[in-house]
């Protein structure tokens, strides 16, 4: 007749605890395991030097380009094409979510056009977008623009439809319009879905750099990968790698900065 | 009470209303919840509704409400309406202040919402988010939402359900207060029989689909519990809502 | 034919199998006349063919020892040997026309090489196209300086030509029409004829090994024999390259074949390695490879002379 | 004092009749007009046959290529590929996305490296991919599994994330266990995200066959596509983005089906 | 009932408890929620908890149900435990018997779980998604849930608060039966005082963070809401509450 008891909150507490490490310290484990993975294919010569170059080699190389300053001339002129790509792609796919999130005929319109649209190989319309738009710098922009939009939209319009429809008809019965119901309802219900579709965007924007700066310049850190692919430097196109993965990081880290001031509503499952 | 009237009135021509619904019938699959239901309610009338968990009462207020369009009948409803449903639905993502003057045109806005929170005892409590906020203070938040609007007919769906004895008497007393000021048409759906016969000037118990029981209450305000005519209405709700041991429910 | 390059489980990692000549192709350009002519048959080792899009992705392939033998363009062996893909070319076949060529658009004022000086030339960096151009350029005393190059990707050229953005582009001569259809008034620059070559590389390591160093020899003698099939049965041959392969519109594709003259596979040549020098010094100067680069390491003159005997042997043009 | 009334039912009841066209049937609408506005650009000779064909020498192609059975052989050669690529990409995808979701420590190891990895071209990535994995169908199938896996991963995860924490509590206080919370809470609170990373992933594994199919092969419809390119057949060619625009539609109309039955509980905000 | 016995075993030594707690702090920002709260329940005793709308009982329950660690303070509870939480939280995306049955080993699971829903009184509702059951439904399968299992100790948070008078009533007994049968401890909140008189064996009021009151009911049962020993009890736990017009709230 006697239960056994237990504490409660013990578990979780002594797990607590031993997190005492600072959340970004313990998110530098991944990398870091990578980095591990990296030395040891390297060095115990998995893979020759030709075809993927040591941690030495790129350092070396890191510090060639920097020293010479053409690796922060070609970030710079990458961070202007992916910064104004990113602003047109964010707004225009949200525009289109909330359209066709929002409005019934919207979807019918909208959503099917842009499954349709978002399985064409944008780099395929590269001719179509060069007669239109010409050679410069607006056509790359235009391309990393074309890129983004589509995870935006996507994640976005998946958002507006997990919208709970309680709090929809709750905002209705208070006597918000439909623009107040897209401000006070749905935008801040969908903005869980947006935050991934940001995250992944601009990921996809620094990717497709690689394909934008194939057409007439001679300067950006996918120009840099693809020359580096061409002679076959192993060291610089690892060095791209190693800085498109960092990219990643921070744009990463940026989202999460967001995440914690927008969402910070939320109560979600964080693991245990 | 005007009621008396007021119902003979509708029976014959257009007179006011704040709800005029014929022959509503509402059916889930093979489910029939609503059943053929007439409901006249006059302009600043106070009706309460009772019926059995799952007799159709938050069906009947989402027809009002403009939720629910799969249904045939003729159901005409105040166009400036406001509900508390049976849930808080707070918008997660906005503080408490904010969900209460959701929606409030004006410019004295933040000031109305701040004066209904503190009338709901949640002043000081404006800049919480909603699910740091316990049930009770969650569904007071939601009826502070509705009080603060002037409209011509408010819906509250068991709005009293999570809240201790003393704080729902002061949301009687500030219902009863806001009755008075704009006189909204209210319609009321409760479990507590006494609330009912408190607060309302009429009361409806909603079975199978159609009201079975539709008595107004004519007792003076305030009403003592202890007058005999509250307690013969009391036993014939209970016995309307099928609790027969007396001796068991109704003291 | 052809596909599932690595797909047999009984294959090495690196190194092939014996009995098996790994080949690296592109549109079937090899694997076509060997199999019309039948040149490909009786083989006392198995011929598996490997498709690629272009040469730098057989050059990858070649890097991972994935291949013995493939054919590409003489510019993209510069860049195998850069990259130091292990490879060295055993064969070539010198062809007397080239396959590149420069328009100029309507109002460009160019007439001649020379008028390139200070326009804008549109070509792809690092391919034929650009070997080809800065030989046209240096046949003048021009160098890349004297133009405004603008780099496109291949597929994008007549696109860019056709929006006026440049005045010059450099293409592939056979799919000409395109450039000049879609530019009214565009016409083709008079340049000059340069000795170019298609080459049959071959990885180190099969030369290394006895019995794929013997498949290599016996192969180049039967692609040899097959190079001359086209000329001798052009019918035949633009129907199944031109049309069925190219997608090709079966008169242009006459048109441009019959223009071609005959071109054979013989072991590599003094002429060929002098123009890969005068090539590859051309591109170090534009950066595009580097300086220190040696061409005297794309061939195996043991190999070479190897095979010179057998072609004589075999009667074969060398 | 006599209050204004209406038909609180009316509005919607109306717009609801005027929709008994059916959905598909509505949802042909956007490629209807992406159809449309083809006609007119290349009706209208705003761009030129060359650079864009035109919907009439497209069909010929179509005829030309289907006569052929070529066509058909691609896209049965491609869709092995994908089927392949997709399968391990979901799996491999969803596996990681659930130890990064539910345990702390492979939030710190997996997310950050995921993040860090996501952002690199994989495409820079196919010398290293022909070393250790060659040029046969394996390698191809490898590149669309790493394309997938990233909005798989990305997009459960966040689904993960999203998860009600006051239901995870209910999974425990009724005594599920990890395997169980796994199985009847997390996995399915996560499905609408990852639905989503299911869409964005077929999409994605068939724009990956232009770069696989680049290496060692003669068929499937990035083989085809880049041919046409490199043959000036822009008939061709826009065929292709045709077939691609198709395959879209046809992934968006399966996950759709999957949404219906898999969230069939849901009661999202669906337009109005 | 044995409780006034084992109450005053447990200040001495280690007898048997379903719940320990010394001490019990819990801090929001601050607002200090439990302030040094103790508490033993034992074995089989069932205990009603009253308190204000946001006086913590739903705090303590979530930390006694191990669902908040940021404590101080000595916290035990019985190993075998079940909660019912203030909202239903039922799972949406399973079925009505699914969310009854969730994590239930066993063959006879299904049969368990039918029988659990016929007892709240929602038979043939098995396969109904949780978005169509109404209020009063959803809070029942939530009770079912709790039922159909065989814990050591059940914490219940406001479980009937959505059910009209009769459903109530059978609630009641069915809770009671499920004591009679495996004597789990009970710790009951409501804001009905009655209620809490007819069920519990000990109530308790929660006041600024401490238990202000914990009195033994000691009432024979069937409990007559006639007895005086109930009048005057409730009129305790109501002053204690802050009602302190018994005329209006306490008949
Ligand atoms: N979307 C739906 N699909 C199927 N059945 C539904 C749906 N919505 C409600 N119902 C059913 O209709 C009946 C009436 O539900 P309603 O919510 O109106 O009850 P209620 O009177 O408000 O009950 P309670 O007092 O428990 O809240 C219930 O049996 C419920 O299960
Ligand atoms: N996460 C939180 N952050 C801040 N304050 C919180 C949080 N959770 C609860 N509170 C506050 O703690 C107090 C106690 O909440 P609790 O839910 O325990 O009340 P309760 O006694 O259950 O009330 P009710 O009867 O209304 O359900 C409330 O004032 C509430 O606002
Ligand atoms: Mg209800
Ligand atoms: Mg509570």
């Amino acid at each position: 007749m006697a239960p056994l008891l237990e504490d409660p909150t013990g578990k979780r507490n002594r797990a607590r605890r031993a997190r005492a490490v600072p959340s970004w310290a313990r998110r530098l484990a991944g990398p870091a395991l990578l980095l591990l993975g990296w030395f040891a294919v390297t060095g115990f010569d998995l893979v020759s030097d030709r075809a993927f170059a040591s941690p030495g080699a790129v350092l070396d190389a890191a510090r060639e380009l920097w020293g010479s300053g053409e690796l922060a001339d070609n970030l710079g002129v990458s961070l202007y094409r992916v910064g104004w790509g990113c602003a047109l792609g964010v707004a225009i796919g949200l525009a289109l979510a909330v359209i066709a999130g929002f409005f019934r005929f919207g979807e019918d319109v909208v959503d099917s056009a842009m499954n349709f649209l978002r399985t064409i190989p944008v780099i395929a319309l590269l001719p179509l977008i060069i007669v239109w738009i010409g050679i410069g710098e607006e056509a790359k922009i235009f391309l990393i623009t074309a890129g983004v939009v589509f995870p935006i939209y996507m994640n976005t319009f998946a958002g507006i439809r997990s919208v709970d429809i309680k709090l929809v008809e709750a905002g209705r019965a208070f006597g918000l319009g439909r623009a107040g119901l897209v401000r006070r309802v749905i935008i801040p219900g969908a903005l869980p879905g947006f935050l991934v579709g940001l995250r992944w965007s601009l990921g996809v924007a620094w990717l497709l750099l690689v394909f934008a700066e194939q057409v007439n310049t001679d300067s950006g850190i996918g120009y840099l990968l693809n020359s580096a692919q061409a002679w076959n430097r192993t060291d610089i196109m690892v060095l791209c790698l190693v800085i498109y993965g960092l990219l990643g990081l921070l744009c990463d880290g940026f989202v999460r900065l967001l995440e914690r001031s927008l969402l910070s509503w939320r109560r979600g499952f964080s693991g245990t | 009470m005007a009621t008396r009237i007021l119902r003979d009135l509708t029976g014959a021509d257009e007179a006011a209303a704040a709800i005029r619904v014929r022959g509503l019938t509402r059916v889930f699959g093979d489910h029939v919840v609503l059943d053929g239901l007439d409901l006249t309610v006059a302009p600043g009338e106070f009706v309460a509704l009772l019926g059995r968990s799952g007799s159709g009462k938050s069906t009947l207020l989402r027809i009002l409400g403009g939720f629910d369009d799969e249904v045939s009948g003729e159901v005409l409803a105040a166009r400036r309406r406001a509900v508390v449903f049976q849930e808080p639905r707070l918008l997660p993502w906005t503080r408490a202040l904010g969900n209460v003057v959701l929606g409030l045109p004006g410019a004295d806005v933040d000031r109305r919402g701040r004066a209904a929170l503190a009338e709901v005892g949640l002043a000081g409590r404006e800049r919480s988010w909603p699910v740091t906020l316990s049930g009770g203070e969650a569904q007071r938040v939601a009826l502070a939402r509705a009080l603060v609007r002037e409209p011509d007919l408010v819906m509250l769906d068991e709005p009293f359900g999570a809240l201790d004895a003393l704080t729902r008497i002061r949301m009687h007393a500030l219902l009863q207060e806001l009755c008075r000021r704009h006189r909204p048409a209210v319609l009321f759906v409760t479990h507590d029989v006494d609330e009912a016969i408190l607060l309302a000037d009429r009361v409806l118990v909603l079975t199978d689909g159609r009201l079975s029981l539709d008595v107004p209450v004519g007792l003076p305000t305030p009403r003592p519990r202890a007058h005999p005519a509250f307690a013969a209405l009391r036993a014939r709700l209970l016995t309307e809502l099928g609790v027969r041991d007396l001796a068991e429910a109704a003291t | 034919a052809c596909g599932g390059g690595d797909s047999d489980p009984a294959a090495p990692a690196s190194g092939g199998k014996a009995g098996t000549l790994r080949i690296g192709d592109q549109s079937k350009f090899l694997e076509l006349p060997i199999a019309l002519s039948g040149a490909g048959r009786d083989t006392p080792y198995k011929l598996n063919w490997n498709n690629f899009a272009d040469g730098p992705h057989m050059n990858a392939a070649f890097s991972a020892g994935r291949l013995d033998v493939g054919f590409m363009g003489d510019t993209p062996v510069l860049f195998a040997n850069a990259a130091d893909a292990g490879v060295v070319a055993v064969a070539v076949a010198e062809n007397r026309v080239n396959s590149q060529t420069i328009f100029a658009s309507a109002g460009s004022g160019i007439h001649s090489l020379a008028d390139l000086k200070g326009k804008r030339v549109a070509f792809t960096r690092g391919t034929s196209l650009h070997g080809y151009l800065l030989n046209q350029l240096d046949s003048v005393g021009l160098t890349q300086d004297d133009v405004t190059p603008v780099n496109v990707p291949a597929a994008s050229l007549p696109a860019t030509f056709s929006s006026g953005a440049v005045d010059a582009v450099v293409y592939v001569r056979q799919f000409g029409a395109a450039v000049t259809a879609q530019s009214a008034g565009s016409y083709e620059v008079e340049t000059k004829p340069l000795p170019q070559y298609s080459v049959l590389l071959a990885a180190k390591d099969a030369l290394a090994d006895p019995a794929r160093r013997e498949a290599v020899r016996d192969f180049v003698l039967r692609l040899s024999r097959a190079s001359a099939w086209p000329k001798q049965n052009p019918d035949e041959w633009i129907q199944k390259y031109y049309v069925e392969t190219l997608k090709q519109d079966p008169v242009a594709a006459r048109k441009y074949f019959e223009s071609l003259p005959e071109s054979r596979y013989t072991p590599v040549t003094a002429a060929f390695v002098d123009s890969q020098r005068t090539q590859a010094k051309l591109l170090a100067d534009v950066g595009e490879l580097p300086p220190s680069l040696n061409v005297d390491d794309e061939v195996d003159k043991a190999f070479t002379t190897e095979l010179t005997a057998a072609f004589t042997t075999a009667s074969l043009p060398t």
